[in-house]
């Protein structure tokens, strides 16, 4: 087996990833920092994001309101302490992405453009045209490519963390091209594998969004925190849940059920308004939650409509102009025609809300730490306390760059510190990794890797769908312990070692089940209602402070459901009050480009 | 990574495209004229009878006669080499250094040639 | 539902010395994507089939493969479009590691080598102003995704592979056409040489095929009138 | 990577000399470039041409008659079929390489001097100038 040696190993090249082996770059430059991930830098699921990045940038803004749209926003779950941070720090992020050369929208007078965003009381969030995760993305890998200190292990897959005792040492690596183990020893490892969403049926996330991280943190001992949160976002095209934006409803689209009714005036979004005027926070301008919760009730009663087997409500912009939309909404229109075949202004777009974000992740402290002493967590993998119950639109992208910067200064400090660990046990371990990998090779009656994660995800979907009730969780979960069971018994059928990605798909199912059955396991805990967590059961159905104002957090236990402890919040300056609607997730006014503003 | 070595084919570009100009702007008409209407007897005038031609090329002190060779023989001339020469590439026939003195040699030489002919009939008297 | 005629090229290198194309039966509606029934044939018909792909919706630029001889984003092509047999194909130019995997190390070197980062001696803490109108000079040219479509397209780079290539090049021009670079000077060296700039005879089908409509055609024989200039300050220097 | 033993074998296939068959777009670049083919036909009758002029008014006379010959007319007629071509790829090329002035304006602005280009020589060749 090929062994490497590097000082700080970087697992992910998304957003996060990206950020932290350029600040460890720039904070040590004598540091060998190895950046690996399973697909090349440009592909990671950082580059779908077409919002914004928000940070306080106009001079009637303040870091207070910012920080108040956030904890609101999360429904009081956020540590205030780290969200406190993150705002002081964003602006500085954004302004240093631009130094690296990130085409941020621009107003006349060449500064840049903010623009409106679900949940932030006004324009604070910066945006590259309808591409601004794809702009941050490219920017930071090719800014990567300057340092020479930062080596890339393309097409690596991580199938393990090593370990000296307490101590995380390195990472077991897959080379995808040639099937070979590479064991790459470090001082400290940074993980930045991103969120969990393809674990559900419907999502709005990559193919290689699989919580890979997130599952190997917990296998080594380290809580998984808020797994119950998901987000959804009500409008993805059915089958592929491709996102299309809320601008949409910005622009005046109305959502109608199968018998042409404008139905959300039911939902307490109502009174109706006119067909062309939308209204802040009314109707189809509620928030993203209200909206998928809708939703569900629309389907409950039979109101859906039916594309392909997928059950759908309709997105409708057929009184708006052809050209007004080319205009406008000129990706939509494209999405739109190529993914459904549909030109909307012709025809109203079929939808249904999708899995879109993983709010928790590895517990991390706000210098991105886990409890393992090496191991550092960021990015959408990570739960640093910063969306608590509900993430903000254009949150997370900030997000990727601050606490990014975070982890790649603190793993790059440990690692100058810490004395190289005892290779030898490296080696026991990593032989028993390849021997464990080897007997994965066999036969299959009938199961295989598809059907297992199919029923993975209609299970997901079923039970840790937007409205929870216990019984659905309680079958859901049995349903996922009898999925770790089959998958016990599953083997890979492909024995090549060239791009095996029968193997690579197992290897990621078995990561997907586990943080599915967190992400139960936690939802069946809180039995109460807050953020993007509902649940229908009787007296759980509203938010309890009293009771639940705590992060969950799950240890994992093999072959067993997980162990469950609650860690209390933390509030420095914001009490607890009702979400209010006004700072609610409302996310239709993002269509209200460049507002001119001023940097302070 | 060192940098790779200069090229030399700006001059061999800029002399193509300058040909390329000529050979999309000058050569429709001159063809027309002179390659078919001409010599179908299309053009019954005096023009191009040898007396008229050559004070035609003779005019402008001679200048005239120069401009027409250069636009529509000379760069022209580079103008093909140079699509020959990576022809030659295209195709994998043996492009080298060698083609390309090949090429661009004849069209020098041709072009030359041209001029000399050129001068020749306007220094002619 | 409709069943479509799959051709797909198959290369196993532990067993294969070269291709082979197989046949497969997909079923497709009005929305199924090449990429969809590739996963078709993956998940029901052989699981050992190698593709790559990750957004569904155009933007990674991971899923490029040859449709009918054409380079195509597999996720953006649709069944719909065609009525006899689909020859699906790996990228062309690019060695083939497996089925429809080829190996882009190439492609990036190629990228990294035009050194596509800001440079300049900016230190302060202060953003830069660029106005709608200096953005608006390169931000065509940031757009690509780096797919390699451009670079299957182009003969250019079939016949050799030192070429920088036109995705390489235009990401050059993205850079040097930003008003915040300073770093024109340093590219130069890498379009001044055969394989740079002047690699190009300007095939332009690199453009037609780009998925984004970058037209790195033009930004590539851009290029060439910046080395051209290049050249000429060049002789005047000693 | 270099690992030691590799189960890699990646195939590289090679351009074939007639890769530029494959595809309609790739002839019609092929064509593009082959229109210097005819043109040099052209020149070299230019450069007879001279050469005739040079040796007096008998020569010149011959210069025509050649010229008439069918084959010659012939070619002539594909050289300034290929000059039409080459023209309207060139013309549509040059915006896009140097972006002075909309596309649609450049491309006609160059067939416009083409045209006055031609009217000027046929009028003049004429005798109506
Ligand atoms: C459609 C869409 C639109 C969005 N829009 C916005 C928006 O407008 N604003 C906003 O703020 N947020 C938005 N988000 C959310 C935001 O984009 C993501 O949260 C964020 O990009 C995640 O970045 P990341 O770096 O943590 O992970 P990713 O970008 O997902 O990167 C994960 C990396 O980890 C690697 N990796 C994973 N597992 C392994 C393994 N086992 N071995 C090796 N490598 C591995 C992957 O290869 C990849 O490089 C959007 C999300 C989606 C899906
Ligand atoms: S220029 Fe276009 S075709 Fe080429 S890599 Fe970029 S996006 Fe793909
Ligand atoms: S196809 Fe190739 S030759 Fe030039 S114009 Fe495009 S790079
Ligand atoms: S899968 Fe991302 S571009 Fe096709």
């Amino acid at each position: 087996m090929q062994i490497l040696q590097t000082d700080i190993i970087v697992v992910g090249g998304g957003g996060a990833g990206l950020r932290a082996a350029i600040a460890a770059a720039e904070a040590a430059p004598q540091l060998g920092i190895t950046l690996l991930s399973k697909v090349y830098p440009m592909r990671s699921h950082t580059v779908a994001a077409e919002g914004g990045a928000a940070a306080v940038t106009l001079r009637s803004d303040s870091a207070a309101a910012h920080f108040h749209d956030t904890v609101s926003g999360g429904d009081w779950l956020a540590d205030q302490p780290v969200v406190e941070f993150f705002v002081k720090q964003a602006y500085r992020e954004l302004v240093q992405l631009e130094h690296w050369g990130c085409p941020w929208s621009r107003q006349q007078d060449g500064n840049v453009a903010v623009r409106r965003f679900g949940g932030m009381k006004t324009e604070r969030t910066w945006f590259a045209a309808d591409k601004t995760g794809f702009h941050i993305l490219h920017t930071l890998f090719q800014t990567s490519l300057k340092y020479p200190a930062i080596k890339r292990l393309d097409e690596y897959f991580m199938l393990d963390l090593l370990r000296a005792g307490d101590q995380v040492v390195g990472v077991l690596a897959l080379a995808l091209n040639s099937g070979e183990l590479v064991q790459i020893q470090a001082k400290s490892v940074i993980l930045a594998t991103g969120g969990a969403g393809r674990v559900f049926h419907y999502n709005t996330n990559g193919g290689i969004v699989t919580g890979d991280g997130m599952a190997l943190a917990y296998r080594h001992g380290v809580a998984l925190r808020d797994m119950e949160f998901m987000q959804y976002h009500p409008t993805g095209l059915p089958g592929s849940g491709i996102l299309i934006t809320e601008a949409c409803r910005g622009e005046g689209a109305v959502l109608l059920n199968k018998h042409g009714k404008r139905y959300l005036q039911d939902y307490g979004l109502g009174p109706e308004t006119p067909l062309g005027q939308p209204q802040n926070k009314q109707m189809e301008l509620g928030p993203r939650d209200k909206l998928s919760q809708a939703f569900w009730h629309e389907q409950q009663a039979g109101r859906c409509g039916d594309y392909n087997g997928h059950a759908v409500v309709y997105l409708d912009l057929r009184h708006l102009s052809r050209a007004h939309l080319q205009q406008r909404l000129p990706f939509i229109c494209e999405l739109a025609k190529a993914y459904v075949d549909i030109d909307p202004a012709q025809e109203a777009i079929p939808i249904r809300p999708a899995v879109h974000y993983t709010m928790g992740g590895i517990a991390t402290d706000i210098n991105c730490q886990t409890s393992l002493p090496g191991l550092y967590a960021v990015g959408e993998c990570a739960s640093v306390g910063l969306h608590g119950a509900n993430r903000l639109g254009s949150n997370s992208l900030t997000e990727l760059l601050v606490f990014g910067r975070v982890a790649g200064e603190q793993a790059a400090h440990y690692a100058s510190q810490c004395p190289p660990a005892d290779s030898k046990a490296l080696s026991v371990q990593s032989e028993m990794s390849q021997r464990w990998l080897n007997r994965r090779f066999g036969t299959n009656t009938t199961d295989s890797v598809a059907q297992l994660r199919h029923d993975m995800t209609l299970a997901m979907e079923q039970g840790c769908g937007i409205y929870r009730t216990g019984e659905g969780l309680a079958q859901c979960q049995q349903q996922l312990l009898g999925l770790q069971q089959r998958y016990q018994q599953l083997k890979v059928t492909d024995r090549s070692k060239v791009f095996n990605s029968e193997l690579l798909q197992y290897l990621e199912l078995g990561f997907g089940l586990d943080v599915a059955l967190a992400i139960c396991s936690a939802a069946m805990a809180r039995t109460e209602s807050r953020g993007a967590h509902q649940r229908l059961d009787s007296g759980m159905t509203a938010r309890n402070d009293a009771g639940f104002l705590c992060h969950s957090q799950l240890y994992y236990k093999a072959h067993n459901l997980p162990h469950l402890s609650w860690q209390a919040v933390q509030i420095s300056s914001l009490p607890p009050a009702q979400r209010s609607y006004s700072a609610d997730n409302v996310s239709a006014t993002n269509s209200v480009d460049s507002t001119p503003g001023t940097q302070p | 990574m060192s940098s790779p070595k200069r090229s030399d084919e700006p001059v061999w570009w800029a002399l193509f495209s300058a040909g390329g100009v000529c050979f999309a702007v000058f050569l429709p008409g001159s063809i027309l004229a002179l390659g078919i209407l001409w010599p179908l007897g299309l053009l019954n005038s005096s023009v191009l009878q040898y007396a008229q031609l050559l004070s035609l090329l003779q005019s402008g002190y001679g200048l005239t006669g120069l401009a027409f060779t250069g636009a529509v023989i000379c760069l022209p001339l580079f103008h093909a080499a140079h699509r020959i020469h990576h022809g030659l590439h295209d195709l994998k026939c043996g492009y080298s250094s060698a083609t390309k003195l090949l090429c661009y040699g004849l069209a020098a030489a041709l072009s030359m040639l041209a001029l000399y002919l050129t001068l020749h009939l306007i220094l002619a008297d | 539902m409709t069943d479509y005629q799959l051709l797909i090229q198959r290369y196993d290198p532990e067993h294969d010395n070269e291709p082979r194309l197989q046949r497969f039966t997909v079923p497709g509606d009005h929305t199924t994507s090449v990429l969809d029934a590739l996963l078709y044939v993956q998940q029901k018909r052989d699981v050992t089939l190698g593709l790559r792909w990750s957004c569904r919706m155009a933007i990674c630029g991971s899923c490029g493969v040859m449709v009918n001889g054409i380079p195509k984003l597999g996720c953006k092509t649709f069944l719909r479009d065609y009525h006899s047999d689909i020859t699906i194909e790996p990228l062309a130019h690019f060695a083939v590691e497996k089925d429809l995997i080829v190996d882009m190390t190439q492609f990036l070197a190629h990228l990294s080598a035009i050194k596509p980062y800001l440079i300049n001696d900016y230190s302060g803490t202060a953003l830069h102003k660029q106005t709608p109108t200096q953005l608006a000079k390169y931000q065509q040219f940031s757009n690509c995704i780096n797919c390699g479509l451009c670079y299957s397209a182009c003969p250019q780079f079939g016949l050799n592979p030192e070429f920088l290539g036109p995705a390489a090049i235009t990401l050059a021009q993205r850079y040097n056409l930003d008003s915040r670079d300073n770093g024109k000077a340093a590219r130069m060296p890498q379009l001044n040489g055969k394989n740079g700039a002047w690699g190009c005879t300007f095939v332009g089908f690199c453009s037609d095929v780009c998925p984004k409509q970058l037209d790195p055609a033009a930004a590539v024989n851009q290029a060439k009138v910046e080395s051209a200039k290049d050249f000429i300050i060049s002789m005047f220097k000693p | 990577m270099n690992t030691p033993v590799s189960a890699r074998k990646p195939y590289q296939s090679k351009l074939s000399r007639s890769w530029w068959l494959k595809h309609n777009y790739y002839r019609l670049y092929m064509l593009r470039e082959a229109t210097v083919l005819p043109l040099l036909f052209f020149i070299g009758c230019l450069l007879y041409g001279l050469y005739c002029l040079t040796q007096g008014a008998a020569h010149w006379q011959s210069f025509q008659t050649f010229m008439q010959q069918g084959w010659v007319i012939a070619l002539n007629l594909l050289a300034f079929a290929a000059s039409l071509f080459h023209a309207k790829t060139f013309f549509a090329l040059f915006p896009r390489v140097m972006p002075l002035a909309p596309a649609w304006l450049m491309i006609s602005g160059q067939w416009l001097a083409t045209l006055l280009v031609a009217a000027g020589v046929l009028l003049l060749c004429g005798g109506w100038l």
